[in-house]
């Protein structure tokens, strides 16, 4: 039991200190406050655990857990590479500061029955960081599994008709994905035995073409329901009758995001971006990804209720991801990657804020929040902030994945999805722009004076808005994002090279 | 002592059962005492008997100290060894769990109860851990006759689902036994390691091809496989909760275990029993289907888990039909596993009907608050049958998938999917009822029944045995490696000498 | 549907009878049953277990394991007539 | 033709008896007389076994007083007749567990066809 | 139990003819190893006479055994054989190994008066369980 076993097996560890804080907060069923300090105990702990591989992982290093025997040939891997630290960070990150806002807000709204909220909460972030240091397709089934039960009960946390109905399609859609993606993976299982995950992809090679045409779309019918692409897209605004944290959270970083970062894996380390592009799934998956930008950015437009117009835009976003592990270019993958981090940030923004007006006002539709900028000033900056960096404006986060997007697009000789790109940015522009102009120019009609919400609701949502800033100026800030992105970007291709340059 | 192991896994149990009656003259408690000691000592034996087979080697008893082909003899290797100690921890958990609900009843009643009870556990364990085709056949009988008892003391409905067991369940071992016929015909044998040598140079004979055909078809009924179910759903779904429990845990997993024995471990590879492996495939496949859909159909929660266990226990012979390493590591697993899992199902179903009266699924409203342990078990059954991880009922779809893609058997692959969904669907349903639905008013008087098991939403007895199989589904999940490898790799048919 | 049964056990007996040519023909003096494993008893039967009737021999102690298991079924038989009608059904469980 | 009739004119009669005792069960709608055709399959069978002990020239297979040891040829297969003691006996208690659920049965419904018992308990 | 059956005709054809029944069912149980016979047979016979008394004098019967003792009888019965076969363990040999029964020298015939042991155990066994089975199937609607 010396230090070595601590520091190889931390991946391990950031999976275990939420479920061990779920368990600790079931057994604190009465004691609200001491449930609270183990939430944020447990997430400062988490992120400090993840940050700490941080200069290794930069450095070029793979820290790998002992794989766990299963049965012969089949384990449970834990390693943090590139990739996956990039996720692990962000999502451990967002995690204190929305158990933070947490407070706030079930405090604020007093929906009772806590307990199983925030347990489940941990246990969603255990799965997250499990499916981003999987290093193997069993180990990343089983937390991506993991994290779909774990979601339901935060779904229907109000228990409403409504909740009810949500939690039911909710289920009935990622249920049936994971039993997609199950096949797939088990396909990939007798293909490749053990389903490492290595830069570059490990199927090269091993089955006929259409085989792997039908493996890549049974993958995509397993990803694509949390990557919310459409038409699998339906579950995700009706999931948004979730209290507001967890639409932040979870439906714009962890699970969504799991689907997203899925398909990266799925195209950076289990086909090859040299494979996605031979088979032709790559082209096909990119039609697919481009026609959901423009359509769930229309239906943005038409929505009336915030929370569900902030859900469009998040299928319309995610897709960007998508696109990105489907023209499979390094300058796609490389926008892929760190749309991950940027949409994350803007869009939890958001989302906070979206909350934050609803506990102060119990508004939740774009159409009564006239004037509202005048009496929360900070909230609406802060939205303005998300808004522009969603939009794609230049010096923002957003920016810098959409132009390398833009570029990987070029490099696939795709021109058409620029245009996409463009067209997008313009449509999110005409969903956003009404939403901060009715809110700083529109008439309140009410006149009642409305405060700020309370702190631990405010300050999360003004520290992530500028960080999205931030971001945007210096996307290496703080955690090395960006150079995180480069570097796994860097190991798919120089992988691909070495096989052929061996071959 | 030792040295009889073998002998006692079901002798001990079937003496104590022919003293019951008249210690039942004395004492119920004693009665309860002898038998709780009776399965232990079974247990203790099953696993004594287990390592030594895994240790030393398959592990032959001979009765009456004559040999082979001659004599009987109980045969230990590591598939009957743990089979055994499956089907003897489960006699001993219901048994426990039986208590309460025979609690009030009249002494009498009780006595013969647990006679039948005791013949019914030492029946199964003559079933798996004998070596003689024949002597399997007088165990069936044992097992049979007091599963029908058992069954028909639930009341009219019983009886008469009973009796349709008792007909159906006579004509299979019927023809169980004119197959062992044939076979006798051919060989002059009945120990199965004796046919097994004398059969293979048989093999391609018609006769043969029709025992195969009896004796698959015979125990194929007793273990409800598609489209011989018929008598399941009514046997299951009005017998008394304990005895529920043990047929779905273990009584239907015995006749899969017969099957595969004799398929691959008697016949070994022959070329109709590869043929009667694809039927019976098939016959699985649709079986699934069929009984997850019906299950859905179901408003009685003790009707649907019997459609549910038409469903699971197809999955077997699924998993047999595939006949690889991962098919059959998959059966083996699904043994278990639907054993665990079917056996704290209908447990749960039944203290919820015993505390509350409730059987309908829609009355289950808002049931968790008041009984939370019990539907946590519940939950963690109902992901286990969906196969959702970390539950053991994962694994074994994991190697079921895994064999069928192998094998190649894209309908199968197929099948286990949409199987998955259906079971999803008609489990969440009694979840949501039991979560998040309102109560409507209809079941506010049964709260004081609750609180009369002093404090405890379940007598303790009846609690327990339920969370045991409830963290054993847990348990089974996370080291399913360790019994894969340490155990169920040992029992596959290739392995033994 | 009676005409549907009737039509396949015909069928059924059809196959019995062409499989039974596959069997040894009755009084065969060499068929496998008859010179596998009975012979024994046969002819070892009386010395080993010192009675001159062979099917109590078999039955009592070569294949006694067998005649316990049959007299329990008998005494499962007794006893789960007793469970079935000597209680007394006032209430249902 | 006729030696072939005469080695197995045995089974095919035994068949038949076996497929009576089927189809008494499945097309009687009587549940006393489909115990009955249950009880035809047992003796159908014990049939099937008992032809198979039999040996042309073999006489029971009890040795005479003051004989010792047997000679295979001369005496019937044991075997069978012993496992057909376990079956009749098996098939006695099947018969006695069921007449004892049908007396149950028709106090409860008043009647033994089937259809009509399971109309009652459907109500 | 059901109504008186007989008459004086019957019940004196009775009493004739039960002893001759119970000497025939012991005929049939020693002898059995020498003749066909044996336990089953022994106890059916055993068990017919009991019937047919109780058959003929029905409620108003003086001699014959009851439903619990029947009961009894036929768990003490099995238990005989089953203890038989458990006694063998003691003495170093399997199951149901009568052989090692420390009753003479020669084992053919040790294993005989085992064997006779057991075939008394199946004739209690089988009788009392026939007894009861009969007694419940003609048994009066309580």
């Amino acid at each position: 039991m010396n230090a070595d076993f601590f520091l190889v097996n931390r991946p391990l560890w950031a999976v275990l200190i939420s479920l061990l804080a779920a368990g600790l907060i079931l057994f604190n069923d009465r004691r609200p406050n001491l449930r609270e300090g183990i939430t944020v105990l447990a997430a400062v702990g988490k992120f400090a655990i993840i940050f700490s591989m941080l200069p290794q992982v930069l450095a070029g290093q793979v820290i790998e857990t002992a794989p766990l025997t299963l049965a012969p040939g089949i384990t449970l891997h834990l390693q943090a590479d590139t990739f996956g630290l990039l996720f692990a960070l962000l999502s451990s990150f967002l995690w204190i500061l929305t158990s933070i806002y947490n407070f706030g807000y079930m405090r604020a709204l007093k929906y009772g029955h806590e307990t199983g909220y925030y347990a489940s909460f941990a246990v969603c972030l255990s799965a997250t960081i499990g499916i981003a240091f999987a290093a193997n397709l069993l180990t990343f089934f089983l937390f991506y599994e993991i994290l779909t039960i774990a979601t339901y009960p935060l779904v229907i946390h109000s228990r409403t008709e409504e909740a009810i109905y949500g939690g039911r399609k909710y289920l009935a859609y990622t249920l049936t994905a994971g039993q997609f993606l199950l096949v797939a993976v088990i396909w990939s299982q007798v293909l490749a035995p053990g389903a490492e995950f290595q830069p570059g992809g490990f199927l090269a090679g091993k089955g006929s073409v259409l085989a792997l045409q039908i493996l890549f779309f049974l993958f995509v019918l397993g990803l694509g329901v949390k990557a919310a692409i459409m038409p699998l897209h339906d579950w995700l605004p009706t999931a948004m009758v979730a209290p507001t944290p967890v639409s932040a959270l979870l439906h714009a970083v962890a699970v969504v995001k799991a689907g997203a970062f899925g398909f990266l894996r799925l195209s950076g380390y289990v086909f090859g971006p040299q494979l996605v592009r031979e088979i032709g799934a790559g082209q096909v998956l990119a039609v697919v990804a481009g026609i959901t930008i423009i359509v769930a950015s229309l239906r943005a437009l038409g929505e009336d209720n915030l929370k569900r117009r902030l859900a469009y835009s998040t299928i319309g976003q995610l897709s960007y991801v998508v696109l990105g592990a489907a023209l499979a270019t390094p300058m796609a993958l490389l926008g892929g990657m760190f749309h991950i981090v940027a949409h994350a940030f803007m869009k939890i923004t958001l989302f906070f804020c979206a909350g934050a007006i609803y506990v102060t006002t119990h508004k939740q539709n774009i159409s009564e929040m006239k004037g509202i900028g005048r009496q929360m000033p900070a909230t609406l900056a802060a939205f303005t902030l998300g808004a522009i960096a969603i939009v794609g404006t230049p010096f923002m986060v957003g920016f810098i994945s959409k132009w390398n997007l833009g570029l990987g697009a070029l490099q696939a000789n795709e021109g058409i999805y620029i245009a996409v790109l463009i067209v997008s940015a313009l449509l999110t522009t005409g969903y956003f722009f009404p939403i901060v102009f009715n809110a700083y120019f529109g008439s309140n009609k009410a006149g009642t004076p409305i405060r700020e919400a309370s702190p631990a609701l405010l300050y999360p949502l003004l520290i992530t808005g500028v960080i999205a800033l931030v971001l945007g100026v210096f996307p290496n800030f703080g955690w090395d994002f960006y150079q995180l992105a480069l570097a796994a970007v860097k190991s798919i291709f120089t992988a691909g090279m070495g096989m052929a340059a061996g071959g | 002592m030792t040295a009889h192991l073998p002998a006692l896994i079901p002798v001990a149990p079937l003496v104590i059962a022919l003293l019951t009656p008249i210690l039942a003259r004395l004492s119920v408690t004693l009665v309860r005492i002898t038998a709780l000691t009776a399965l232990l000592i079974s247990l203790a034996s099953s696993a004594g008997a287990l390592q030594h087979a895994l240790v030393e080697g398959t592990w032959h008893y001979h009765f009456g100290g004559w040999a082979p082909p001659w004599g009987i003899e109980y045969v230990i290797d590591p598939l009957a060894g743990i089979i055994a100690v499956l089907v003897s921890f489960f006699c001993l958990l219901v048994l426990v769990y039986a208590a309460p609900y025979l609690a009030g009843k009249p002494a009498q009643e009780k006595g013969y109860f647990y006679t039948l009870y005791l013949l019914l556990a030492a029946g199964l364990l003559g079933m798996v851990v004998t070596g003689d085709v024949f002597n399997l056949y007088v165990f069936l009988e044992i097992s049979s006759l007091a599963a029908y008892a058992l069954i028909a003391s639930g009341g009219s409905r019983a009886t008469v689902a009973a009796y349709r067991y008792l007909l159906i369940g006579t004509a299979a071992a019927s023809l169980y036994l004119l197959g062992i016929g044939y076979l006798y015909a051919l060989t002059g044998s009945l120990n199965m390691a004796d046919l097994a040598v004398l059969l293979p140079p048989l093999a391609a004979t018609n006769a043969v091809a029709l025992a195969v055909a009896l004796i698959t078809i015979g125990l194929g009924i007793k273990m409800a496989l598609f489209p011989l179910h018929g008598w399941l759903p009514d046997a299951y779904s009005s017998a008394p909760a304990p005895v529920a429990g043990i047929l779905a845990a273990v009584m239907a997993k015995v006749s899969a275990y017969a099957i595969y024995r004799i398929l691959y471990f008697v016949f070994k590879t022959a070329a109709p029993v590869q043929v009667a492996l694809d039927i019976a495939g098939w016959m699985a496949a649709a079986g699934i289907l069929y009984g997850s859909i019906m299950a859905i159909a179901q408003r009685d929660l003790w009707r649907m888990l019997a459609y549910s266990s038409v469903a699971q226990m197809a999955y077997i012979i699924l998993g047999l039909a595939l006949g690889n390493i991962m098919g059959l590591y998959g059966a083996l697993l699904q043994i278990l596993s639907h054993a665990f899992t079917k056996g704290c199902l209908f447990l749960v179903a039944g203290s919820i009907s015993h505390q509350t009266g409730i059987r309908d699924i829609p009355r289950l409203a808002r049931l968790s608050r008041r009984m939370p342990w019990t539907l946590a078990a519940f939950v963690v059954a109902a992901m286990s049958m969906v196969g959702l991880p970390p539950t053991v009922g994962f694994f074994s779809k994991w190697y079921l998938m895994l064999g069928a893609v192998e094998a190649g058997a894209w309908v199968f692959v197929a099948v286990l999917v949409a199987s998955s969904l259906l079971t999803a669907v008609y489990f969440f349903r009694v979840l949501e009822y039991a979560y998040l639905k309102e109560d409507q008013g209809q079941v506010e008087g049964q709260t004081r029944e609750v609180k009369a098991a002093g404090g405890w939403e379940l007598a303790p007895a009846m609690l327990v045995p339920v969370l045991i199989l409830g963290l054993g589904i847990l348990t089974l999940g996370i080291f399913s490696d360790q019994i894969i490898s340490g155990y169920i790799h040992f029992a596959l048919p290739w392995r033994m000498p | 549907m009676k005409k549907v049964t009737f039509f396949f056990l015909m069928l059924m007996a059809v196959l019995f009878i062409f499989v039974s040519l596959d069997l040894a023909p009755t009084d065969d003096v060499n068929s496998p049953a008859a010179t596998h494993v009975s012979p024994r008893y046969i002819e070892e039967a009386h010395e080993e277990t010192g009675a001159a009737n062979m099917v109590t021999a078999v039955l009592a102690d070569y294949r006694g394991y067998d005649t316990l298991g049959e007299t329990t079924v008998i005494f499962t038989a007794g006893i789960a007539c007793l469970l079935i009608l000597d209680v007394r059904q006032k209430q249902k469980w | 033709m006729l030696a072939l009739t005469a080695g197995y004119i045995n089974f095919w009669l035994i068949a038949i008896l076996l497929l009576v005792g089927f189809y008494g069960i499945i097309a009687t709608e009587n549940l006393l007389k489909k115990l009955m055709a249950l009880n035809v399959i047992s003796v159908a069978i014990i049939l099937f076994y008992l032809n198979l002990g039999q040996k042309a020239g073999g006489t029971v297979p009890i040795l005479p007083p003051g004989v010792e040891a047997g000679v295979t040829e001369a005496y019937a297969n044991p075997l069978p007749h012993t496992l057909m003691l376990t079956a009749i006996v098996v098939g006695v208690a099947t018969t006695g567990v069921g007449l004892a659920m049908l007396r149950k049965i028709y106090k409860r419904y008043g009647s033994l066809e089937e259809p009509v018992v399971l109309k009652e308990m459907r109500k | 139990m059901q109504k008186r059956f007989g008459s004086s005709i019957l019940d004196t054809a009775i009493r004739l003819l039960v002893p001759f029944y119970l000497l025939y069912a012991v005929y049939v149980l020693v002898h059995g190893h020498y003749s066909p016979g044996g336990g089953f047979q022994a106890g059916v016979v055993l068990a017919a006479s009991i019937i047919l008394v109780n058959m003929v004098q029905g409620e108003e019967i003086t001699w014959g055994i009851k439903k619990q003792t029947a009961v009894i009888l036929a768990s003490l019965g099995t238990f005989i054989y089953a203890g038989i076969g458990f006694i063998a363990l003691f003495f170093g040999g399997d199951f149901l190994n009568y052989g090692v029964l420390p009753l003479g020298d020669i084992e053919p015939e040790v294993r005989a008066l085992g064997t006779l042991g057991i075939e008394t155990g199946v004739t209690l066994g089988v009788m009392g369980t026939f007894i009861v089975i009969f007694n419940l199937l003609t048994g009066r609607e309580e």
